[in-house]
């Protein structure tokens, strides 16, 4: 089988252990009640309604969609990607149609639908952040249909690319600070792991008003031609995902958990198998987002969502919450 | 062939006609076929619901590799003793597809499709030129036989650098009134391109529709011979891929809408298969490869888009 | 053939190509002249003679050795390693016998089979890296064997896990001052990529003295053993190296090399094809070091070299050196 | 079996019969033994060079797996139809030993070895006695032979967690005076640890040298046991390997020295075979698992470990 074709099979684990429906896999996030810990990671899972072809998307936990502008926004030409070892690098340039039209043609679907959305917002200034924020709070004054906001601070494909909020742990804030102003969800500040601390822009977006955080976007990375010298995305540099990068992403996870065990944490980074889901909540993710696995694997999320029942049912664990910031090191 | 094929679970998807499901699907045979490779697999919900145009994802075990592999869908069998079987035909030349060639019949690949738009069937009685480009003439042959069983007439332009590039020249005969062969070198038919012949077979065949698959430089001058012709032209393009599925937007093509308007299309699901007019070629990073040297003479009337199969 | 089995073989390429014997390989590093651009990396070749079991090390360009530290160290306690996706994690503490030792025991040897050195320096305070600067100055004041210093500024796995000198200009360039007043050889200045800003640090390194960079040491990650909760390394963090990491260091390299292109680099960072060097010599550096894959193939050195002897031939280059800094960004 | 080793390319390396090589080495053969793989390669140089306690570092294609894998040499030939055989024994458990338990025979396997220290035969007449746990049993049938080779008296104790887990139940009795079998479950043998008949045992055959092979708790029992007994014991242990070369470091063990200061020392290259009385175990992670309930009533005299091999 190939590499990347899963062992376990939900129809296959489902027959294992009595105790597979009584394992609760229900979770919180920053005050959003979630039924299991497995959402989607933005940019990775389009609208939701290209998944919908595969499957009932209103059974993902909840859906975080591709960041949101306040204009529309035509992308980066191509290429746009190139594959890495165990991992890609992408740099699409926050391709989107802009807030209004998101929310006259893809929110009314997802209402529909009753898909749990995180709305991902990103921009080029405050202004840009709060406005972005404004529409969707207009657009869904109840949280009807948007349950959190996710703020992208970290989107290293922004055609300024000197402005990367989320490297500087004042300017992150601010960005906060103003979504904070007219926000009517609970938000997640999301962050990049290209920092010298981690522990400071956390801190600090935290002391801004975010709810909880995602840790982490993809780290910039590069490839060349090496033939023609051309870098392999237009773009020159782009940003890495995928199975390379998870024991970067969970060492974020944990070192922001151990700093303020208190902030809840969306884990995100190369998450591909149930055992990478129970490392980041080890490290303190109270529920973690599947990005690069998404394109290889449409069922990711479902998937994961019955291995999980399936580990804790094998080793007694009757709540997943139970396992959340249980990493034990060493004794020196 | 003895096949342990009822063991395979069932794809998981929809059992929509027009959704795509992910399978477990048996290896039946891999042959060589010129340079190429042609893979044929069971594949029963594929086979069923894939149409000429469409693709499929492969998820390949070369070394590191993550992601899945687009592949053409070159043929379906729907009856007999080969029903649900799919053939896709390729060319072995990076990690993926090298260890494509190396798998053996029984092996169970893992392979999510149909994937994106098939090509659109004339909805009147018109000649249609198909234009083939190395591996790309394969999912051409499924679209003749098509067109064939439609009662329309179907030409062929097949070309390739060298002779030992050109894919099914038994195919192609069998299936096209004409068939024109083109090398880069002249080895085999005219010396050129396919486009140093698309005037003069347009006019020779009286076709009112084109439809090509090859290398992208190629479709970007059929396309813009095409719309100097006046002959509608739909295209199965290729870019980069990261999931196949809609869910990346890496693989974009920019396509101008009527109102002048350049907006990003993903190729995997608003395409692979567009209208070659529409595409603004000159922001795409696809320089013009062969240009068409001929004027045509008098271009014959023939049906509009909007005629053929409503506005794309 | 298995994942890490290369398939071009010295032996195999050596036939091809009339003008093999005529490619100039020959590179130059911060003024150290090198037969070809392929060295080893610290921490990654051992003493060199542990490799010289299979080859005369001599036949490779220069052996970067294990940092030296004033004092002998332990290391830390195993767990030291852990496999992830297309690379691996590992915190060895800086194992190393001290600097009186290895000028007793290790550069006799190196001496003796008269190959081409680099001194990696290591140390906890600025006085201690000078120490270790004067103690190999004085065992080799003619730099008969000991050709260049490289300071690593960047090793995450030190006790004090406050203190990475890479991670802030200013320190990091105390430590090169330090060096700097009594270093007899070319200094290259080892950094880390876990930095908001390398080029901010590379540019304080190099205003304090440093001749060179060397770009990157290892990522900070973490695993977990997700049924025990403990991390993999007893050490809770390690560094991540190996081709999962090679888009982060091609693309150190290229911010610095565009920023600064007179400063001349050693990439380092997941090497394991010929290709790969291509990508590290276009992005900007003079030679790559090699670390990671010498563990998976003993003679990735002498076979990189064939390689890339092979790859110029193919195609007509004349000269490795040609190919520095050759990488063309895409037009807007 | 019809072999295509004349394909394959020389061994790269010295020739100095103490260095390792990297080689690529025809599959010859794999099959189950008991809960096991036995995997049998052709590799000339390597079982030339090859001495008990050494071991070998497979590449293994297991996705996204960097790191070649150790494992103990279980045996080789040098002669006949068979010469230039080696074989290994393994558990598959984890994707590396998965991927290698799905080779097939003429795959070719990159291998480099042998690497580490052999376990020291002793230099004088002693009765020797085996102890293994597990797969760690299959060097100990290596070093059997080359012992009564030697004229010397071989005892065994063989233990595993279950009956199904032991390995090598003929070979253990064919080779030895006597086999003592414990499991942990009483299924088989003596219910309990290799260490709850080490003092009988080692009484019972007069034993003057202990070698054992087996889990790392195991082996700090047998060792501590050992030392209670005043008998010198040679211990292979594992650790996990970076490179199995002596490049990385990662591998380390705790040794105290004469001096009584702890240094800690590679496992590939000054290991895996060490005096089991010189590992600082309290360093070390290795939890003591069984322990020893019986105290042995008036050990007899034997050499000391610098009578057998000079001080290690
Ligand atoms: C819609 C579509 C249909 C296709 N149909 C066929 C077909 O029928 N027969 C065939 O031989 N090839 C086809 N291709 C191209 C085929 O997908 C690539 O040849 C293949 O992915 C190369 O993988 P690799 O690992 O061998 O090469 P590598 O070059 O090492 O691949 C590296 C990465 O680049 C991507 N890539 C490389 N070349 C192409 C390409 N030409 N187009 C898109 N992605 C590429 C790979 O998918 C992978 O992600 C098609 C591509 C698309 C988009
Ligand atoms: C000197 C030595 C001799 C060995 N001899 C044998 C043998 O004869 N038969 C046998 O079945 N096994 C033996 N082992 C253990 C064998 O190397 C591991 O079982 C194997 O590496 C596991 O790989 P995996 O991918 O299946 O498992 P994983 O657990 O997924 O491996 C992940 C990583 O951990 C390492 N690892 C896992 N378990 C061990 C272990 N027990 N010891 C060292 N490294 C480990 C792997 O090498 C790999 O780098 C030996 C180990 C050493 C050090
Ligand atoms: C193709 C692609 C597009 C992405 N787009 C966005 C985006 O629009 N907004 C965002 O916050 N993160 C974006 N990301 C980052 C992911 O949400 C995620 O943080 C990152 O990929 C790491 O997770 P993974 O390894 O599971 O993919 C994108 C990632 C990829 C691969
Ligand atoms: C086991 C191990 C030990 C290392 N020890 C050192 C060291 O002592 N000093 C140092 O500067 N870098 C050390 N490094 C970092 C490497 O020199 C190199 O910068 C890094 O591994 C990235 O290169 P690679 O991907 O080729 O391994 C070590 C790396 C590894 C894997
Ligand atoms: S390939 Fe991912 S959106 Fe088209
Ligand atoms: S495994 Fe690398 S030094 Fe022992």
């Amino acid at each position: 089988m190939s590499s990347d074709v899963r062992r376990l099979d939900p129809a296959e684990v489902a027959g294992h252990g009595a105790d597979r429906a009584e394992v609760d896999l229900s979770t919180d996030l920053a005050g959003l009640a979630l039924p299991d810990p497995i959402l989607t990671a933005s940019g990775c899972f389009a609208s939701g309604r290209e998944m919908d072809r595969f499957y009932d998307v209103d059974r993902i936990a909840a859906v975080v969609v591709k960041s949101i502008t306040r204009e529309p926004r035509r992308g980066l030409p191509t290429p746009r990607m190139a594959e890495t070892p165990s991992g890609m690098l992408n740099a699409i340039g926050l391709q989107n149609p802009g807030v209004d039209a998101w929310v006259a043609h893809d929110l009314p679907w997802l209402a529909e639908r009753g898909v749990r959305v995180v709305a991902s917002i990103a921009g080029k200034s405050v202004a840009d952040y709060r406005a972005v924020a404004e529409a969707l709070r207009a657009a869904d004054p109840e949280a009807a249909t948007i349950r959190a906001f996710e703020v992208n601070l970290s989107c290293p494909n922004v055609e300024d690319r000197g402005l990367v909020f989320a490297c500087d742990p004042s300017v992150a804030a601010e960005v906060i600070r103003g979504v904070r102003s007219v926000a009517h969800v609970p938000m997640l500040a999301k962050l990049t792991s290209d920092v010298t601390d981690i522990v400071a822009v956390a801190r600090a977006v935290v002391e801004a008003g975010a709810d909880g955080l995602t840790l982490i976007n993809t780290v910039l990375g590069m490839v060349i031609d090496p033939e023609t010298g051309r870098p392999a995305l237009s773009n020159t540099y782009g940003g890495l995902s995928g199975p390379a990068i998870r024991p970067i992403a969970v060492r974020n996870v944990h070192q922001v958990h151990t700093a303020m065990p208190e902030v809840p944490i969306l884990g995100c980074g190369g998450v591909r198998e149930a055992t990478d889901v129970i490392q980041f909540l080890r490290a303190g993710a109270s529920a973690v987002s599947v990005g690069t696995s998404t394109f290889v694997d449409p069922f990711i999320g479902p998937t994961l969502v019955e291995e999980l029942r399936t580990w804790c049912a094998q080793r007694g664990i009757a709540t997943v919450r139970e396992l959340i910031g249980t990493c034990t090191p060493w004794e020196a | 062939m003895s096949s342990p094929r009822h063991r395979l679970a069932p794809a998981r998807g929809r059992t929509g006609a027009d959704t795509p499901v992910k399978a477990a699907c048996e290896v039946l045979g891999r042959r060589r076929q010129g340079p190429y490779w042609v893979l044929s697999f069971a594949a029963r919900e594929i086979a069923e619901r894939a149409r000429p145009g469409q693709f499929v994802e492969i998820a390949v075990d070369a070394p590191h590799s993550l992601l899945r592999r687009p592949f053409s869908i070159a043929g379906v069998s729907r009856q007999g003793v080969a029903a649900g079987t799919v053939d896709v035909v390729f060319d072995a030349h990076g990690p993926g597809t090298a260890w494509l060639s190396t798998v053996a019949t029984h092996d169970v690949l893992d392979i999510v499709g149909p994937l994106g738009t098939p090509f659109p069937l004339p909805q009147r009685k018109v000649n249609c030129l198909l234009i083939g480009g190395g591996y790309g003439s394969a999912p051409l042959f499924y679209l003749g036989e098509k067109l064939v069983a439609q009662g329309l007439r179907v030409d062929m332009i097949v070309g390739a650098a060298t002779e030992d590039r050109i894919l099914g020249t038994i195919e192609a005969k069998r299936l096209s009134a004409t068939v024109t062969f083109t090398t880069d070198d002249g080895s085999y038919g005219t010396r050129g391109r396919v486009t140093d012949v698309l005037a003069d077979t347009v006019a020779a065949t009286g076709a009112g529709v084109v439809y090509a698959c090859g290398p992208n430089p190629m479709l970007r001058a059929v396309s813009e011979g095409c719309v100097e012709l006046g002959v509608p032209v739909q295209v199965a393009v290729e870019e980069l891929m990261g999931c196949g599925i809609g869910a990346c937007f890496t693989c974009v093509m920019p396509l101008r809408g009527r109102d002048g308007e350049v907006t990003m299309r993903r190729t995997c699901i608003e395409g692979p298969v567009f209208n070659g007019a529409r595409i603004a070629w000159d922001e795409t990073r696809v320089r013009l490869g062969p240009t068409v040297e001929d004027e045509p003479d008098e271009p014959p009337a023939r049906p509009t888009d909007a005629e053929l199969w409503g506005e794309r």
